[in-house]
């Protein structure tokens, strides 16, 4: 690791560590990763951002995930990525971003000197604490970013298991120029969709980081019988299944981190998020077998990142979702093209850009 | 040859149509409530339901009449619980006086407890949970430390007991204690006592689950004073009387059905479709469902004829957990979960109630490797 | 258990048990149980039969399976008891069966004088050691039992992973009046596809419980690191494991065996031979895992069950074939259908009968 | 917070320029290998293959070239086994000497042992078997009984070696035995010795396994006359340089390809169709399998640079055996091996050889429960 990421990851770490005392209160966690410019880690310096490698900022969502912050960090971070893109005016406030299903793209009119737009954006992230929405359309096989501001659209607030706000937004709506902007060739709804889902790969990957320790913290204290239940062997090859599970997750989220740049590569982020999300739910089990009874209340901090865990695990595609689209990829290679796919995928030779 | 038979489970016409009136009142009374009520399963608690079921006179089934029970047979009470399972009935209210603290004071109670108590509770009138865990005692039961100290008229007891279900809306708790000061002897030196939830000193906080759902408390005894007629059974025969309870508690259809409605749901859910994935995973969890109750109804067959099948109850909890934890895990994987689609809200809400839920399974009435332990020792590996 | 049944295991286990000394040498064997009269239990007394309750001759063939008996003694069960209902001689020698796909009935044709058939019999069991081998076949909606002598059929011998005799036979044959019977209703090529798979689950849940035994033993004599392995909390919790799966597969059989005479009820075979087969799998994984290297080996008797048991789990349908089927039952009865479906299969009112 | 870190995999156009050479080489050398015979992996015997691999310069490849070696990459090693692995060549003849032997002999071998066995070995000529379980010790290594009496012009050493793979066919044996009576000492009193199988008193005896196949062998040595220049490093070492090699043998390709051609054959048997269960289940497969080779490069990479990565290495063999372990039970739910359709031949067969080979997956190397105890202790457990 060089020197300027883990300054930064050092820095966040200790925000982040900080942050954690008030879990609840996302509008202090928002002021303070803010005023350390952490939203703009992605955004070009011509733009005002800090233009940091990507597994850099990937780095930071991940450390996010572990420390359990209460700000959408990751979606603002591609909010204004894509803003900066799109050549437009980086959000001072929080911005967020919405999704389709990437089959099932938005689709922009023009009609006069107006655009108009007509879709469902379901479950978006924050966009109660959001002053600005993202997202991207199709107009004529173009990707168009959309610039649109949350009280002027119809939602029907909700949250995820673990509270985080998920609205679903309907979009019937006139937007002016300088809400449609023009975006490159390959920053599309899909590119958008597997971001999301390059997101909580992190943010899987830093939970389950945190989940093994306090796992094994717990294990090393809790007594029975006489003595801490970790000197059970039954406890001890548990905590080493719980082990291989936070480190392929990690692994995989690190794989997928080379996939952000290049669309050739985007099976990676598919196989990233689904295997994340297998390791989450069989982590979560033997995290709850050794917590026992305490893991199951809402006031020990394992609850907090079970939550987070299951949903994040659903959110931009579930392992269902991913392993058929990668399996869709895999079965048209055919048998004697599953290797040779699994190492071009692999392998970068350029290795990773930013 | 290690003997691990499950002998044929009882059978009888009798029970059979008892389940069709079961079914029948079920069908009146539980119409309208959500599957996601229904999922609670026997978490959910209504009174008035546990009322109109005590006038049915099927609260306390097996228990002799004169303490207002029904004098059923063993195998009608299993078909009663199975159905109201089955159905998604709310029976906390009156479930661990039914299962556990009826049963309990039928066999080890005074006379005087029994008529006060037992007609209350078929009537459905009374409610009970159970004072077992402490902050440091889990699956370590004898290591208790709450104590009823014996004094002239009674005990003074103080301590603190954790994870106890519905203790919030119960009139009575069976209390686990020690009455010994004499820590050596963990076993002997415990009793049981029979707590009026509303005598001065005692505390219920509520400790709220993952879902934030308010189940269980926290119930903290500070110099309660409870009278001497409160104790059951003898002094000192606590652990025994526990013990003797628990091969009741592993097997029934409460150990395998706790998320049938998730796989009730998931059917609802895959109308329509024709797939060999949706086929194959609800066939194979169906053939878990109807070999593992086959299990659960020999293990009944057993108990009711005296037996002691502590190994046979333990396999069936823990292929039970494994059941019901399973269930939504291959749910998961076969409706696309990250898009929580409209059509299928009530399975997306019965899920998601579910996946807050399964972990415990493989805790309550002894964790994981506790039962497999058991398992082992009757291999005679310990 | 009353007396005649526990006679009849008594005496079947101690000759099982004394053939098992030597376990390929099928003559013997099938000599010694043709002996006790064992291939007529299922006959009715007219036909020179033991007409025994269904259960009691089903424990036979699961002690067959327990002490890996080396003749086929389910099949000439079910063999000679078709010859019976057909009212045809019992094979004085050895009779074997063989089945189709329910899906794919063999077609009988009526020509002149003559019965036509044409078909394939896949994998049929112990050919090479029959002299008669019975199959079920429909014409004009009638079942008829077909009664052939294995040396007027196309033969292409082969064996299943356990060395057990599995020959497929190609059908292309003019059949007399009394090589071609007429049987009840109810005897199909269904009910035979079922019968058979009916026979290997109690075959699989007696091999289980020898593989439990075994495993057990060894783990209390072998020692590791000081001591027996059996003292080791980890290898204790998988023996416990290994118990519950020998359990639930005995479970299974025995429901399995109400469906014998009930059309009615037929999916608990379904459910059986599901079951039975996932409980092979995962009892196998940790009996192997116990016992370690010396599992592996062909000298060891371990081998013998463990191939037997992949084998029987794919014979007669494997478990994605039975899951499906009953998948299919589930789910055409709808949600509300699934619990009435479950308990009405599960309660026989009349009790098991013969 | 624990480090379970698996940093960045080393990346390099040179060892995915060889990577191409590979596969034109393996396209030809194994045109016409059937699918079964592919399966075998690393224990498909093969002198011919070997030879003419240690002509291209592939054995041995990353060793000095005065011993015969390329002086290649570890990266370029990597890319060479799992091409090797992938393609299924018959590698059994000269894997355990690429391996384990001639790494073994480079760091602690005398220069006449090097001189004398590496440059055979690159040529393809010189293939090894190592002697390291015995009746008595299977995990427990330091249980070893056989034992090499030290006698002024070397050792007569005695006992008997089990799962001996290939030994029949091996021109060396490297041998772990006792070199002390010392059995308190169970570590230090241990060394390695380089054994010509052609000695007098070697019988070597073949041991079947559950396919009837012969890999395995049962080495006994009665009164074997050893000169004293058989020694490998110093005497009383033999525990330590086991010990150093075990990273290396955990977390290569070999820990996680061995049933890369049943997936193969399943995807082939799959052709046409188009179902959801098809598509998730080869979807999950590939998710395993990519991930996993992420962290096993990644151990590559760390034992490139002289890390000892004992946790991480036992991680990428525990969740590889898993893998390998589960590919043929997935297949099975995916296929209907009920009926062996002529039309799916290959796949049968190569499902069935698997099946009878996974269950030695999670015992070979380290079985499962010290692969999990050792990531324990890298837990800080024990």
């Amino acid at each position: 690791m060089d020197d300027s990421r883990s300054l930064l990851l050092d820095t966040a770490g200790r925000l982040f560590a900080e942050l954690r005392e008030t879990p609840d209160d996302t509008d202090a966690a928002w002021r303070r990763v803010a005023g350390l410019g952490l939203p703009l880690a992605l955004v070009d310096e011509a733009h005002g951002g800090f233009d940091l490698p990507v597994a850099d900022a990937l780095a930071v969502v991940r450390l996010a995930g572990q420390y359990a912050l209460a700000a959408p960090l990751g979606e603002a971070l591609l909010a204004n990525r894509l803003l900066a893109e799109a050549g437009a005016d980086i959000a001072e406030g929080r911005p967020t971003l919405a999704v389709t299903d990437p089959h099932n793209p938005l689709e922009l009119n023009r009609d006069g000197d107006h655009w108009w737009v007509h879709g469902r954006l379901p479950a978006a992230p924050w966009v109660e604490n959001a002053e600005v929405v993202v997202t991207i359309a199709r107009h004529d096989r173009q990707n168009r970013l959309l610039v649109l501001a949350p009280d002027s659209l119809a939602a029907t607030p909700g949250t995820n298991l673990a509270d985080q706000p998920r609205t679903d937004l309907t979009l019937d709506l006139a937007l002016d120029d300088h809400q449609v902007r023009e975006l490159p060739k390959t920053l599309g709804p899909q590119w958008l969709f597997e971001s999301g889902a390059l997101l909580r790969c992190q943010e899987i990957a830093g939970a389950l980081a945190t989940v093994l320790d306090m796992t094994v913290q717990y294990a090393g204290e809790r007594v029975q019988f006489g003595k801490p239940i970790a000197r059970q062997q039954a406890i001890q090859q548990q905590l080493a299944v719980l082990a291989t599970q936070a480190a392929i997750a990690a692994g995989a989220a690190d794989m997928a981190v080379d996939a952000f740049h290049d669309p050739r590569r985007h099976a990676l982020i598919a196989a990233a998020k689904a295997r994340c999300g297998e390791a989450a739910g069989q982590a979560l089990a033997i995290a709850h077998q050794v917590h026992g009874a305490i893991g199951m209340t809402r006031e020990y901090r394992l609850n907090l990142y079970s939550r987070r865990l299951w949903s994040w695990r659903d959110e931009f595609g579930s392992e269902r979702y991913w392993q058929a689209r990668l399996g869709e990829q895999v079965l048209a290679r055919g048998a004697d093209g599953l290797w040779p796919f699994i190492t071009e995928l692999g392998s970068s030779t350029e290795g990773a850009r930013q | 040859m290690i003997d691990l038979s499950f002998p044929t489970p009882p059978e009888s016409q009798q029970a059979e149509s008892f389940r069709e009136q079961v079914r029948d009142f079920l069908a009146t009374e539980l119409a309208g409530r959500t599957p996601l009520q229904r999922v609670e399963s026997w978490m959910g608690f209504d009174a008035g339901f546990s009322r109109r079921l005590g006038e049915q006179g099927w609260i306390g089934l097996t228990w002799p009449k004169q303490y207002g029970g029904s004098e059923r047979s063993a195998l009608e009470r299993y078909v009663l619980l199975e159905e109201l399972l089955a159905a998604g009935a709310p029976v906390a209210a009156h479930w661990i006086a039914d299962r556990q603290s009826g049963p309990l004071l039928l066999r080890y109670g005074t006379e005087a407890q029994k008529q006060a108590i037992l007609p209350r509770i078929t009537r459905g009138e009374c409610f009970f949970c159970i004072g077992m865990s402490e902050p440091d005692s889990g699956s370590d039961l004898a290591a208790a430390r709450t104590y009823a100290e014996p004094v002239d008229d009674g005990f003074i007891v103080n301590g603190t007991k954790l994870w106890t279900t519905y203790g919030h809306k119960a009139h009575y708790m069976v209390l686990f204690c020690r009455t010994s000061r004499d820590h050596e002897d963990r076993h002997g030196g415990t009793s049981q006592l029979l707590i009026d939830l509303t005598l001065p000193g005692i505390t219920i906080r509520p400790i709220h689950d993952l879902s934030g759902a308010h189940h269980f408390n926290e119930v903290v005894f500070e110099n309660v004073q409870v009278p001497r007629d409160a104790l059951i059974g003898e002094m000192g025969d606590g652990w025994n009387q526990v013990l003797s309870e628990l091969a009741f508690e592993r097997s029934g259809p409460d150990r395998f059905l706790s998320t049938l409605w998730v796989l009730i749901e998931l059917i609802r859910a895959l109308q329509g479709r024709d797939d060999d994935q949706s086929r194959i995973a609800v066939g194979r969890l169906a053939a878990h469902l109807m070999s593992l109750r086959r299990l659960s109804r020999s293990v009944a067959g057993m108990l009711q004829r005296g037996e002691n099948p502590t190994l046979q109850a333990a396999i069936v909890k823990d292929l039970g957990a494994l059941l019901e934890q399973d269930i939504p895990d291959i749910a998961r994987q076969l409706v696309d979960t990250g898009r929580a689609d409209a059509a299928h809200r009530d399975f997306f809400q019965v899920l998601h109630y579910a996946v807050q839920q399964v972990p415990a399974f493989s805790l309550r009435g002894g964790t994981r490797e506790i039962l497999r332990g058991i398992i082992a020792r009757g291999l005679g590996l310990r």
